[in-house]
């Protein structure tokens, strides 16, 4: 829903991770508020970006959103498609990925995410989907992005399980640790803008959307959150931007509405 | 000393009596496309228990097979019902041990892909730069770590998969059982090679594959039987023949969030029918259509 | 910070000049379908030197290469002129040192197909159940041998291939540079994504590849430039645009047989001329016609 | 050249290669000899063979013989073609292979076979074209036909290099070493065939070519040469076969003519 703005905190959130992707970058999209980002992103300013999806499309340009990481939409637009074990051996491990494009359930403020489990492993409160490609789409991508809504129950204190590697307990842990790609670069949520510390890699806000104070942002992070002495303020969307995201959104609700 | 090992054309209802049996480990694969479900219905319907099931996304089809009290043990990479949500049969399970408890081996898909493809190659393991930093190692011991023997580097390694019975769904087959699938490929052609047994259930069985140049093909002598079952997909999809039925997928939310909502689409639709032809038809328009 | 990485279309001389350096570590796969032959020529006609040169079936092209003293080093798994016989110039290499003493690096295909494949897949090693009694290990002490950490079974360790610089020949690429290849597609997939850098000469350049479903497909940006050479594979074949021309593997047995015929032939149609297509024409009617 | 009987002993050698093919058997195909004896079983006696080339072609159908192991006529006529390391790993070590159908260019008793060098590997007297798929193909296919012509530079005493093993040493010495499959059943030669034994593993005369002496073979072959106290004779080839033989080897001298 549109706010006083014009614009929902979830709109502001998929067109600011969308701007995030630059034209031309190999991404591996995850599903859900990514690959809305990644498509945001290939129909306003990247039109060269390429898009895998972790099911084996290469270059698919979906006219919808997939609901489910492999629709028939994305095999359909795609170059190629490949098998799972190749897509994870030769495009995955290969190094072939610039961006890995990230959602995730719980996050911590070294970027590490949870997408396994709510409470104890073994007795768990709220039993997640679990890794899927995530661990390896965050240790081998060249960079990573990740996209979450901002608030306690996601941004917390510590992990009730490390799913997928960010920088671990920062600085150079994440070097240490031998993870091929340089992690996060940036975490984008409907409040704004987190970005690692250059030294000690720690998410520091660098960017408010337009309308939202810092206070809202610390209220709703589970950790004494660092706020960059420059903070800025996320350009609001563009017509277009705008224009662009109901569009894709309308003709997925059209599509997904089924057969039922 | 060699027969011609042709793939047996069968029913659906021959082909699991045959080859799935009480306590054994199977694959039912399928990345989002040409999901299995008819052979996963076969399977609650013809009651089979202690099952081991192997698969990276299980869905709704072993969201079913769980609820139905069919399985003991779940290997897998990522569960969930795609787009929409949890599988609450899954959870419930998990959580409360309903209807009986069921045991994680729980593991990456790039580690699941790597133990695909070394059960398919007749390798013990596989290797990958994987897992590194996660928390997955500390609770699947299947996980370990090597040495590369050049560099010194440290990769995962995983145990091949190598299930009793492979279960996957195909666009079409021959009449000698050659089949033909296209499209999200996924890891049905390992997970059918790395199996002991496999059974393809098909849209159709045609008197010419048409493949193109290199299409994924599995001869029909890797292929153990073929059942002909039109919309055996469903709600999955199958490319060339229908779409994803993304309605069914929601409203599995609501029908499996309560055991007795759960258990009375089971005696209703599964049980209650004959075959997934019947399913089909009582499930009603959405099927139907498949 | 990422630019748009397309291959660049380039003259095969260009890429040649800008892609393959003196003592560059290079890999010009193909196996027996769509060799790359023209840009072997044109190697030899900008005279490269120290060449480490690595193929599984290295054939007429390595043949020239290593008699026209371009080559120091040679990795492989079969080396022939398959259906006719010896590669001349590799023997009087190996066994006379001439024109320079050749280092070999000796596999089996299996093993190269694995150490390919590690390659593309960012693996420092492969494995295999391979080289079982086999004497090859005693003379190429990079293949060694593992114990599984599950099983304990003894198995092969190759290191992956990584070339500075794989060069394939392909059927076709559309204008923004994406591959398409069909039929034998041997180990050139590999092959293009364990190099640094890669040359893909094709058939022909088009508006658009239309490639069936899951075809092998080499995305523009794993391919640093893409060159026309019409006929670029001749004497081997491409599939869907003309046949192996087996008279001229034939005639290669009496042209390569003796050092001077074989320099002759190289200063006639190699030196003595300025492209492939000049090569064709002056070699006649069994090339023209590729 | 066919002589007196009417057939050419190089005729005998296939048509008695190709009979060991059962109808069904999944074969892996060598170049040459083995590939005109597989393709002759297809055309007579097993229809049903399945020939897979390791170029990639699986259960091909060429109409003429290949003159290269990756001749267009195979992945034309092919049900699919796969890549080299699939073809390698998945369906050879995989364990889908039936018959290993190998030439050589040495063979000793224990049916080892070299095809890397003759002299020193160092300073060779005979470089050879090498291993190819050879090892793996004599390793883990779960038998293994040879054929090559019989004479003593072939049939030798000590191999000048082991390529791909047979039973080594003979009596257990291959499952000792962890091979597969369980080896070579039968070498095939154009004076007669040589079976393993059942203890020894050491090659045994079963089976003579019509009019070939023991004598002949004796003389052709490099070491003491082991003859079975029942040994038989090969029917010679029927009509039928030599029919199918040459028709094949008559279309393919035209089909490989090429263009000069």
């Amino acid at each position: 829903m549109p706010d006083q703005n014009g614009y929902s905190a979830d709109e502001m959130m998929t067109i600011a991770a969308a701007r995030k992707l630059r034209n031309g970058a190999v991404c591996f999209v995850g599903i859900g508020l990514p690959s809305a980002a990644a498509n945001v992103a290939r129909l306003t300013h990247a039109p060269d970006v390429v898009l895998i999806y972790e099911s084996g499309p290469i270059a698919t340009k979906p006219s919808v959103l997939p609901l489910s990481i492999g629709d028939g939409e994305l095999s359909e637009t795609a170059e190629t498609v490949v098998s799972i074990p190749e897509m994870f051996s030769y495009w995955l491990q290969g190094g072939r990925i610039d961006v890995g494009f990230l959602g995730a359930a719980q996050i911590d403020r070294f970027a590490n995410i949870n997408t396994t489990v709510i409470g104890n492993y073994r007795k768990p409160k709220t039993r997640l989907p679990g890794a899927g490609g995530a661990p390896e789409i965050a240790a081998s991508s060249k960079e990573v992005l990740i996209t979450l809504r901002h608030n306690k129950r996601a941004f917390v204190q510590k992990l009730d399980f490390v799913t997928s590697g960010g920088y671990f307990n920062g600085g150079n842990s994440r070097e240490l640790m031998g993870l091929p790609g340089r992690g996060p670069t940036a975490v984008i949520t409907d409040l704004g803008i987190l970005t690692p510390d250059i030294q000690t890699k720690e998410l520091t806000l660098t960017s408010l959307h337009p309308g939202v104070s810092i206070q809202q942002v610390i209220e709703a992070t589970g950790w004494p959150l660092r706020i960059a002495p420059d903070v800025g303020t996320t350009p609001p969307p563009s017509e277009t931007e705008l224009q662009v995201l109901r569009d894709l959104n309308a003709r997925t609700a059209r599509a997904h509405a089924g057969q039922a | 000393m060699y027969d011609v090992k042709l793939a047996s054309i069968l029913t659906l209802g021959e082909a699991i009596q045959e080859f799935v049996h009480d306590g054994a480990t199977m694959a039912l694969e399928g990345f989002t496309h040409l999901i299995p479900s008819a052979a996963g219905h076969e399977i609650i319907r013809q009651g089979r228990r202690n099952l081991t099931i192997i698969r990276m996304t299980p869905d709704l089809i072993y969201d079913q097979l769980i609820g139905a009290g069919c399985v003991s043990k779940l290997i897998f990479s990522w569960g969930g019902n795609p787009g929409v949500g949890s599988l609450h049969r899954l959870r419930d399970a998990v959580e409360n041990d309903w209807p009986r408890p069921l045991e994680l081996e729980e593991n990456a898909h790039a580690g699941m892909a790597a133990a695909y493809a070394a059960g398919a190659s007749n390798l013990p393991f596989g290797i990958l730069r994987g897992y590194l930093g996660s928390d997955l190692p500390k609770y699947n011991q299947r996980i370990k770590f090597i040495e590369c023997p050049f560099t010194g580097e440290r990769l995962a390694a995983v145990p091949a998969i190598r299930p009793d019975v492979t279960i996957i769904h195909a666009q079409k087959a021959d009449r000698k059982g050659n089949v033909l699938i296209w499209g999200v490929v996924g890891v049905q052609k390992e997970a059918v090679l790395a199996a002991q047994r496999s059974i393809v259930t098909v849209e159709e069985i045609v008197d010419k594959l048409d493949s193109p140049p290199n299409a994924v093909v599995l001869p029909s002598w890797v292929v153990s039987a073929v059942c002909e079952v039109k919309g055996g997909a469903f709600p999955s999809y199958a490319q060339g023949y229908y779409a994803r039925n993304n309605a069914f997928y929601k409203s599995w939310d609501a029908i499996s969030r309560e055991r007795e909502s759960f258990q009375a689409w089971i005696e209703r639709y599964i049980l209650g029918t004959k075959d997934f032809s019947e399913f089909r038809q009582s499930v009603g328009g959405a099927a139907a259509n498949a």
